[in-house]
């Protein structure tokens, strides 16, 4: 094994080594600032709110679009 | 008369059927095979066609297109060789990826990491392939090869731009070509690699997460690169950007910018400048055929370490954690997640994985980024 | 107090008054006729407003907008000298042009080449302009003016832009003044040139062109300027690689991007470059007004030549061919193919000729890209 | 006539030549890719029946909104 | 393995821990503090959200974002160094602004003019300073700073980049953050100047203005920017051009990219470039707490002046004019036209001043563009 | 005072005048423009009435899907 196959298992074990620390890393800064957040708010499903008003309208309009549709059979082609 | 004949000359020796050369026919006939594949297959159209038509226009002789004062040689030059593109685009991919569920579920970063073994072994492979004669890998070409492992496209080009120029386009050709191949790459491995019992596995609903863990997210990931790996900002960088212009919610206008207009008119100008190195020059050459098969072997490589780190996690949990999920691990977002979900319900009809796997997808773009920031790093210098 | 006076001396000279020349104020008054063009008359607003606007701007004394450190200046250095603005245009014109009425009657391609008589006769015009003292075009000088018949701008401008960059101001105005003036100049000749008979022809409805033969189109007609005509290549590529993005129906992101971001940014940015060179010291020659003259007789002949060869056409068709959409073969997209068709409606109220002059309209698209390609391929040398 | 008209004359004639033989040429290669295609097609009017729909639910919406209006006369201005 | 060590020890040495200085810690603290103002507090989160981002990633050690060769660095001399960023800021400016309360009331420009005292005391106040050990500014340095009074970012931008770019990075965080602190600056300081009485005048209905007057508007200041004050004609030009594109009515598509696209990339890439400049060695000088200083008391004397001139209009208008309208002329659109509102409502919960005070407010960006004019007439000789 | 905070005043005079003579000769050149428009303009209230037209669409669009809605109280959540 030459030289530059050496470097390159020392690089391959160096950067798995980095990649895991950092990303394991970041799973326990994750875990922690979630942690953190969940205890300081109180109302977390704000949010979602505002999108079901939207998908409701969405199902509104598309119900009426059909209904128009079965009332008025001779539209379709 | 004879000046009109002279005339015809000069117009003759302007065609270009008087000046093609075999290798330039050549390649105008791999661009269009890549035209066929965006097209016709549908195989990551946004970038193999615009990448397809780079390559015939920079084939056509005299033209000139790919050279100094050409349209894509100046494209290549603006946007490629400074970073810039690469850039954009993954600003624009952090604008457009919502990381709620590796928020909700952090533990499948382990699955993002595994898979970036692909990167390394292919490094050792292009190495490896030096023994035969007419390959000639430096370190710098090996590690730049090996990216392609990353299965992220903007991560490929920036790192090639940078530690081989060379052999940026067959590298960006394999990278996006195995990244529309990840449907028919992946199944067979997964299948191997697993049971039925644990490709059986259904996942716990993932837990909601708040606005402030998402706005959150961006600044923890880029303040954790700029401690410990800044040779990764630029890509770490931009991607958060992106990222928390989405999720502040503060600035629509400058979110929706980064998703459509930015990433739109970046993705065409990146493609036709990465076409424009799929120059017969530069492309014909037998390093290009040990690209292609080492590019083929990361896609491997990597799944099939996501897979087993999977393995790993469905034991230590108990048998909580389908091990399908790790091949997401190697990101190509989200194809790799919706082959995860498609492997998991043949197995089980009711077996739904597209979320839970969307965590390990998107952490293998920060993990191919990682990854990058490393090579750049140690070998970049 | 002697020291304000010296301040108060020191900003009148900074003042426009104390620095107009008379070329300026003459030019900033043609910037604005050209606003009044554009808002008032709407001719080719697109194009001249900025376009006036940046002619107002380059004339202001002192403030160097069109010098090298001015916004137009620098935008001019970037995008026209490189050729870069006009090609953007070219693919968004590809990405909105619907090809398939030529696609459905590909005879009538050799209107748009007929058509492009107008640009070289306006080439011998301007050569024979010489014998005019105060007069002296290069043959490069001529080919530029000529172009001028080819009734397309961003052809206009990219030729100009190499072959003559001085007169480019004039060759810009020019062509888009007379392709706003086209439903003016047209009827005229179109009505001398044709009987009431030939006017009447009503023509067979288009057949239905497939998405397939839509996605051949631009391949084809790529493929055959790599053979033949490569210098022609920029300018026929860019507008293949738009129409591509269009009707492959893969990449509506990119097409769309194409057909509004990227073009309406870069028209913009054109029209104000472009403007920058009705600078004073580059337009006010007695230059100016014989290419504004040889524009106008490159319209007529253009459009003669068109009709001639419709006429052509009607003969050997059987009288099948209304001679009437030859005229629309100049390109003048889509104003010349409306007039073909209000022409027609004079004749006879139910005959409606929009679609089938759309063929030629576009045919002379092309046509004009292909003699700009052979005038670079022996002139630009 | 002097060289430069002459040099002029000899490109009007090889410019004009080449555009003919340009476009005729695509002319011919058009016909005979459309004849190809055409063969090979079967279904050729799928294309269309996707607009259609859209047309359709604009119809439907225009006319569900114009009996609207003239149901409801008094929001008329 | 010692060849591993060196590998880790190579990979230490890359770290950001190993190579920290502190000011690059405390800038990050403050792109942090940026983002905290943007995100939570919504301070002018369209540009301190890019800014703080952007200087979070120009301190980060190694990777030179900033640098020649980085994305910031570069971004910053394309943008800012050329003008090119803050112009088409500008144009975008000129294009969403709606002149028309200024046109039915031109009067209200005297209430714009005032306004703009707060730049020259500023600048007074600058050279002040210089008094005060550590301190050393020159009349360019005093001029970009006292530009911080025109409430203008692009106009204070485009400034400073010109007469101090070593100061750019303070005075756009001082321009824009003393901007999103109006509605807590201008208040006590109007509440002060005004007697309960005059913060109670209703104004008449503003009166219709046509279409014809709004596309005059723009012509006549560039017009008279041309004439009297040429060196204002880069800013006042893009702006109009901006507002013609908007009210000519006959390019949409381009006054649509103007207003969408081109400002919102453009945000993008100024508050990211803007930022490279809050590096450590450029902003972490006892200067920079001066700038802040003198912004602040820019503000108040501008709003100050703004005021005491709407004292004077409400007495020779005999009461028509309310003068709490005199503070909106320091500009910060909307901000402070609000801010005016507001205050009459808390006087007379019917007394809407809102479309009274947009014409001051728009007002107070032509005349911080004309006092830029002059300071670069004088001072950028 | 030193000689610069006598430039630093001299440019003030000089700045704040010159921006009163411009934003003050403005004001003149807008009245005059705005009476010789209004003197040549016939109908100045043509822009209005389009606008009207949509805001018309929109409140009937409303008003349909707001009484769909009160037709169909199941569909609420
Ligand atoms: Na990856
Ligand atoms: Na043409
Ligand atoms: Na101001």
């Amino acid at each position: 094994m030459n030289e530059l196959m050496q470097q390159g298992f020392q690089l391959m074990a160096l950067g798995m080594g980095v990649v895991f620390l950092f990303l394991g890393m970041l799973i326990g800064v994750i875990s922690l600032t979630s942690k953190v957040i969940q205890r300081f708010e109180t109302a977390p499903a704000d949010a979602a709110n505002t999108s079901n008003t939207d998908n409701d309208l969405i199902e509104v309009i598309t119900e009426a679009v059909q209904q128009y549709r079965s009332d008025h059979p001779q539209r379709k082609k | 008369m004879s000046e009109t004949l002279k005339l015809f000359e000069q117009l003759w020796v302007t065609t270009g059927v008087a000046n093609f050369e075999w290798g330039q026919v050549l390649m105008v006939c791999v661009g269009m095979l890549l035209l066929y594949l965006a097209i016709v297959k549908k195989y990551e159209p946004l970038l193999l066609l615009p990448m397809g038509f780079g390559a015939v226009l920079s084939n056509i002789p005299i033209a000139g297109i790919s050279g100094p004062d050409g349209l894509l040689g100046m494209l290549y030059s603006v946007g490629i060789e400074t970073g810039v593109f690469p850039l954009l685009i993954f600003m624009g991919v952090g604008a457009l990826t919502d990381f709620g569920a590796l928020i909700a579920m952090p533990r499948t970063l382990l699955l993002g990491a595994a898979a970036q073994f692909g990167i390394f072994t292919t490094l050792i492979g292009a190495l490896a392939l030096n023994v035969i004669p007419g390959f000639d890998f430096s370190l710098a070409d090996a590690a730049a090869i090996g990216i392609i492992g990353g299965a992220d496209g903007p991560t490929a080009i920036f790192l090639a731009s940078k530690l081989a120029p060379d052999l940026l386009g067959a590298i960006a050709v394999a990278a996006y070509s195995y990244m529309a191949l990840v449907p028919i790459i992946q199944p067979p491995i997964m299948r191997l690699l697993t049971t039925e019992k644990e490709r059986k596995v259904r996942m716990a609903q993932l837990r909601h997460v708040s606005k402030a863990e998402k706005i959150a997210f961006p600044l923890i990931v880029l303040i954790l690169c700029i401690i410990f790996l800044p040779t990764a900002a630029p890509l770490i960088g931009m991607l958060t950007f992106g990222n928390l212009l989405r999720e502040s919610g503060v600035v629509d206008r400058l979110s929706n910018a980064a998703q459509h207009e930015i990433i739109n008119i970046t993705t065409i100008f990146l493609g036709l400048s990465v076409g424009s190195k799929l120059e017969a020059s530069h492309f014909l050459h037998v390093e290009t055929l040990g690209i292609l098969l080492l590019g083929m072997i990361a896609f491997c490589v990597g799944t099939a370490a996501g897979v087993l780190m999977g393995k790993v996690m469905y034991k230590t949990s108990g048998g909580k954690i389908n091990p399908l999920i790790g091949a997401a691990g190697v990101s190509a977002v989200p194809m790799a997640a919706r082959v995860a979900n498609k492997v998991g319900l043949e197995a089980d009809h009711h077996n739904f994985l597209l979320m839970h796997a969307m965590g390990p997808n998107v952490a293998g773009v920060i993990g191919s980024a990682v990854a990058a920031g490393i090579l750049l790093a140690i070998v970049g210098g």
